[in-house]
């Protein structure tokens, strides 16, 4: 090692140059960027609010200069309909996915970390959930909880912890049997030491990935519910729900059908392709490309 | 062998048992009943007799057991919909839309999946290879409803080949079983390229290349064979997903199939066909996780064979 | 000569199913790792522990960390029966004995630096402040031959010599009176083992320490250790001084070890006869009473036989 | 006439950025029947010359050029594809380290042997089988007939590396490339092997480059010695000379960092920072 001054490089580090060097994964991780801030800054870059009616007179007028994807069938200007439903799925999404993780990732540290008759007992839970057709118990749910902003995060959340506990489980299961947890053990640490020091720094990376592909998967399922009208309940906008306007329109106004489904198919891909680059940055070892 | 079989048919039973209690329970506290005066203007002793009839308005538990024993005997109560045939009959009708569609669009999709990874993988970083990724992570991140909208706009409305709705004449099918086919051939794709590399930097490769074998007969005997199991091992539970019908599908392209009748089913809270469709599915994932398990220790030598190492 | 950690009977059973999904047999076996060792680690020397894989030489080693339980026997450190002394009890003997290990990546947390891995022990047993634990930590690297430069470096930057380096000066921290070596050499290349082997030759004897050092080569016992005792299918079949061992060996086994090890010498290169295990087993050597030491104990349990001074083997006493 | 020969070969893999240099005009010869020993430490090169060899690096980004590069009269260096096929398995073929990852897991020990056989030589199925039942006798395997139908995950590591040898036998190569045949084994189970390579190795006359870390190795089994180091040959001699005085520097410090020669505790010879630079750089 040559003696001048060595920079110190924190294996997080490399996890970026990795990230950066994935190309899709770090265009898609701009798309995500614009998006979010497009929801954050929805009022101050449309000119409505998304309940007024103001363009009742030219209702379900085609995209023009003014309205850039036309008026809705209630006379409301669609883009700004588009944009909240962007604040309101990826809101969902973000808040699903962090419930998620809460309930994931000490499931999945205890069933890792204590294995047997825990870690049984998880397992089965998990079994339960795989084997439950999803939308359909989903909409059951939703029936049940009459939809609304916090039921559909609930419901995507219960969904979506399964996936993150699983991640957080498999490495901690794989880090356990590591000999610098036995060396620390041989120091005298407890096993709580153990856990916070070793195992959870460790498992940032399932516990990140893990986040980032619940995203998708409760927008998805918030689009899925409100489209079946067991989801959002207008006025409040969301693409699923106004997919499922759009259907009807859809011979003659293609635009009330096209933008929602292109804002949602754009978001979800964005998110999808953003957390499959994380995952490969931070966990090398899947060399799936190269 | 048989003591494996034995607890995993203990663990099916009790699933089932935990299912039909949760989905029970979740159904009957959905406010509003089956007959409420919202959906059919009956007065109120009308109403009372119907509920009589079908058992209603006795205690919830009683009416669970009085369930789960019809079931046992394979009678699965009357729908309220459509009060003229049983719940079986209705389900019977009601499969065949979704089997013949889903289950064509599972068996279209993931052949078409796995050649995808197989070229992907074998070409690596060339067009096909982003073709194949690029084609997965699309079927893999779009809603199916998003699929489906986008075909009927681009087929039906602007191109006008194809019917956008209806189950019917086969004309009417192709759409649909293209959504359906989606998400096979995606997650397909992205399986066999990532388990076929898997295999391909195996050191055994390497031998069989030092033997002189052909690249060819290395990829069909060996590497195919190696990376099948874990396909196989997914197939089963993929197609009982899809062949069951899809919501959304069936929502959009106004296939009257089994995910139609769940839907109105949850509207109507017609309760015998709401639990039927979900039991009936929940046990078919059990029994296909099973299979997927049991051929997977088959197809392994290694579990099959599991004897000590011979010195 | 004080015996500053002894393990008495021990006996560790694995059975095989729990472990894998068994799915074609149910039937119950057990597989006995360690069977009954008796070991004796005298203080400021080094006992090698010597056997192939699967000889249950490293399970001795963890039994002994208490970092695995033994089905049976008990283990002695410094006269005081630690077997099954509770967690934060045993925590006072903690800093008495500390183990390293073969796998030297896996020993040492990827998201650390060097500094904190080394201040681990200190946090743990919350000694020193803050800058005493700095400074420590310096002279700690500094002693295993690893200057400033690398205080905060990551072990990913690291070669494996240079991590075993950094998991030695971590166990050496609390300044333990016994050091478990479990193979810390085999994994490396020839001139890196070389370095790590001069490296605890020094800190022996500048600590006196005694180290358990447990390999599978012999060739690297020779040079470290003062006696050696030779594991074969989880029993001891010979304990002995190292010269004693390698120059009249006396079991089967250890001569067929002797025996397989390439000399240096293409001059006297020779084929070589090779016994199988039963042949091992067959001839165990036999004893008379007279021509042995006298006080060898009479008890049927006494598995080794005091042949001279500092030579025990397992044969059968007529 | 040559068995192997290469000239001023060079192999560089380009990795994300920039150049590794990892062999640097290397030239050696073997004749007929020699036995060579190709020994250095993890990273000198040693095995990625011979990988080059049989074409077994298929990794995109390596940069193989040599002047001359033949196996048994097949010149590897015009269309490479064509001509390998006819030296692997046939003129040349290959013992790998680690016998536990070397099969296929799916097939039988028989299955991949028959293959191999039936790849060179067009006898039918049955002969192909027979055939590899003696194979598995000549390389010392008890009761064959009953290994033959085991699958790789059945068999120990001895087995399993006899296995290899016999697989690599089966269609009477002129070379056999040992690539640390016995790294992965206990130490009387590499004695064994050893020994088998080396009785093998005379009774069919073959060629044997024995490539390893361990000069014991070296000690015991070949007649001529290349120490490689940093990508090049520091040494070629045979292999008395190599012991008895070794000129190059580098031998002489590999010699004596082996532990164990001299009975008592005592220090090794450690080689310092300042000498592995003077050396890399040297030719």
């Amino acid at each position: 090692m040559n003696q001048n001054v060595y920079k110190i490089r924190s294996p997080l580090y490399y996890a970026f140059l990795r990230f950066l060097s994935n190309r899709a994964a770090l265009i898609s991780g701009i798309i995500l960027a614009i998006i979010i801030l497009m929801s954050i800054l929805a009022p101050l870059i449309t000119q409505t609010g998304y309940e007024e009616q103001k363009f009742l007179t030219n209702n379900l007028a085609f995209p023009s200069l003014d309205h850039w994807f036309g008026i809705d069938d209630l006379g409301r200007d669609f883009y700004t309909r588009i944009v909240y439903g962007a604040r309101v799925s990826l809101s969902i999404g973000f808040v699903a996915a962090a419930f998620s993780v809460v309930i994931g990732l000490p499931l999945g540290a205890l069933a890792g970390y204590y294995g047997g008759s825990v870690d049984w007992f998880v397992m089965r839970i998990i079994e339960l959930f795989s084997v439950i057709p999803p939308l359909m118990a989903a909409l059951l749910l939703a029936a049940l909880v009459r939809g609304g902003f916090l039921s559909i995060i609930f419901i995507a959340a219960l969904f979506g912890w399964v996936q993150v506990c699983l991640l957080v489980r498999a490495q901690v299961l794989s880090f356990k049997e590591k000999e610098f947890i036995r060396s620390s053990f041989a120091l005298g640490a407890s096993p709580m030491y153990v856990i916070f020091k070793h195992l959870i720094p460790n498992s940032i990376s399932p516990v990140i990935v893990g986040f980032v592909q619940a995203i998708p998967l409760a927008m998805m399922l918030e689009a899925g519910l409100s489209f079946l009208g067991a989801g959002i309940q207008p006025p409040l906008p969301s693409w699923g729900q106004m997919i499922n306007i759009g259907i009807n329109f859809m011979f003659f106004y293609w635009h009330l059908a096209l933008f929602p489904t292109l804002a949602l198919a754009i978001t979800v891909m964005a998110t999808t392709l953003f957390g499959d680059g994380l995952r490969d940055a931070l966990d090398p070892t899947i060399n799936d490309k190269n | 062998m048989i003591f494996y079989i034995f607890r995993r048919l203990l663990s099916v039973i009790f699933t089932f048992i935990a299912v039909s209690i949760i989905v029970f329970i979740m159904m009957h506290s959905i406010p509003g009943g089956p007959f409420d005066p919202v959906d059919m203007p009956l007065s109120k002793a009308a109403k009372d007799l119907i509920m009589k009839q079908y058992g209603l308005d006795q205690q919830l538990h009683i009416q669970y057991f009085k369930y789960m024993w019809g079931v046992l005997h394979f009678d699965f109560g009357i729908p309220y919909q459509s009060p003229g045939e049983t719940v079986l009959e209705l389900l019977g009708r009601a499969w065949v839309p979704s089997l013949v569609l889903g289950g064509l669009g599972v068996l279209i999709g993931a052949p078409i999946g796995i050649l995808l990874g197989m070229v992907a993988a074998l070409r690596r970083n060339s067009f096909v290879d982003y073709f194949a990724s690029a084609i997965s992570t699309l079927g893999l991140t779009i809603p199916v409803f998003v699929f489906s909208m986008l075909l009927i706009l681009l087929f039906s409305v602007w191109l006008n080949w194809l019917p956008a709705s209806g189950w019917g004449e086969p004309r009417k099918w192709i759409l649909p079983i293209i959504a359906y086919a989606a998400i096979p051939m995606a997650t397909y794709a992205r399986y066999t390229r990532s388990s076929m590399l898997d295999i391909l930097n195996k050191p055994f490769v390497m031998v069989l290349r030092a033997k002189g074998l052909s690249e060819k007969t290395i990829i069909f005997r060996h590497v195919l064979r190696n990376s099948a199991i874990p396909m196989v091992t997914v197939f089963l539970p993929m197609f009982i997903g899809t062949a069951t019908g899809s919501i959304f599908v069936e929502a959009m392209f106004r296939v009257p199939g089994l995910g139609a009748y769940f839907v109105s089913s949850i509207h109507t809270k017609d309760y015998p066909l709401e639990m039927a469709l979900l039991l009936m599915i929940t046990v078919m994932f059990c029994f296909a996780y099973f299979l997927a398990d049991l051929a997977y220790a088959i197809l392994n030598p290694r579990i099959r064979l599991n004897s000590k190492r011979e010195e | 000569m004080k015996t500053v950690l002894e393990l008495n009977k021990i006996t560790k059973h694995f059975d095989i199913n729990k472990g894998i999904k068994n799915i074609f047999s149910n039937k119950n076996e057990k597989f006995i790792a360690v069977d009954n060792v008796n070991l004796k680690l005298q203080e400021k020397k080094v006992l090698g522990l010597v056997g192939e894989s699967g000889s249950g030489k490293s399970t001795c080693g963890l039994i002994a960390m208490r970092l695995l339980k033994p089905s049976y026997g008990n283990i002695i450190l410094e006269n005081n029966d630690i077997t099954s002394l509770k967690n934060h009890e045993l925590k006072s003997y903690r800093k008495k004995m500390q183990i390293i290990f073969q796998d030297s990546y896996s020993s040492l947390n990827p998201m650390m630096t060097l500094a904190q891995i080394v201040i681990e022990p200190f946090i743990i047993h919350n000694v020193h402040n803050f800058n005493e634990r700095q400074e420590l930590a310096k002279e700690l690297l500094n002693k295993v031959g690893l200057n400033k430069t690398y205080h905060n470096r990551y072990p990913h930057e690291l070669s494996g010599g240079e991590r075993q380096r950094v998991s030695i000066a971590r166990a050496l921290a609390l300044k333990p009176k016994i050091l478990i070596a479990d193979e810390p050499t085999s994994a490396l290349d020839v001139c890196v083992k070389a370095q790590v082997i001069n490296l605890l030759h020094d800190l022996q004897e500048e600590m006196g320490l005694s180290i358990l050092f447990i390999s599978h080569e012999l060739n690297v016992l020779r040079s470290l250790a003062d006696s050696i005792s030779v594991m074969y299918r989880g029993r001891i079949v010979e304990e002995g001084g190292t010269e004693i061992i390698f120059n009249n060996a006396k079991h089967p086994y250890t001569k067929s070890l002797l025996e397989a090890i390439p000399s240096l010498n293409p001059h006297n290169r020779k084929r070589r006869e090779f016994i199988s295990s039963d042949e091992i087993e067959m001839n165990i050597p036999k004893f008379s009473i007279n021509d042995v030491k006298v006080n060898n104990k009479s008890d049927k349990e006494q598995q080794l036989i005091q042949i001279n001074e500092n030579h025990y083997v397992e044969g059968v006493l007529s | 006439m040559n068995i192997v020969s290469i000239k001023n070969l060079n192999i560089t893999f380009k990795q994300h950025g920039n150049l590794v240099h990892a062999v640097r005009n290397i030239s050696l010869d073997l004749s007929e029947g020699e036995s060579l020993g190709i020994v250095g430490e993890s990273g000198s090169g040693k095995s990625v010359t011979f990988l080059s060899l049989l074409g077994l690096i298929n990794s995109p980004n390596v940069i193989i050029n040599a002047d001359k590069l033949e196996i048994g009269g097949v010149d590897l260096l015009i269309n490479k594809k064509k001509h390998l096929s006819k030296v692997r398995g046939k003129i040349a073929s290959m013992v790998f380290q680690d016998p536990m990852t070397s099969f296929d897991p799916l097939f039988s020990i028989g299955y991949q042997i028959v293959e191999t056989i039936l790849t060179h030589k067009n006898i039918n199925k049955k002969d192909a089988f027979n055939e590899s039942v003696n194979l598995l006798k000549k390389v010392e395997i008890q009761n064959p007939e009953k290994v033959i139908n085991y699958y790789p995950h059945q068999l120990s590591g001895g087995m399993l590396q006899r296995a290899m040898i016999a697989m690599a036998l089966s269609c009477e190569p002129k070379l056999l490339i040992a690539d640390e045949p016995t790294t992965a084994l206990d130490v009387t189970v590499q004695a064994q092997i050893l020994q088998l390579i080396k009785d093998l190795q005379i009774e069919n006359n073959m060629s044997l480059i024995m490539i390893t870390h361990d000069l014991g190795v070296i000690a015991e089994t070949v007649d001529r010695v290349i120490v490689m180091y940093g990508g090049q040959i520091m040494e070629n001699s045979n292999v008395y000379e190599i012991f008895d005085n070794p000129n190059h520097p580098y031998t002489k410090a590999l010699i004596d960092s082996i532990p164990g020669q001299k009975p008592g505790k005592r220090k090794l010879k450690e080689i310092t920072q300042s000498e592995r630079d003077s050396w890399y750089a040297s030719n």
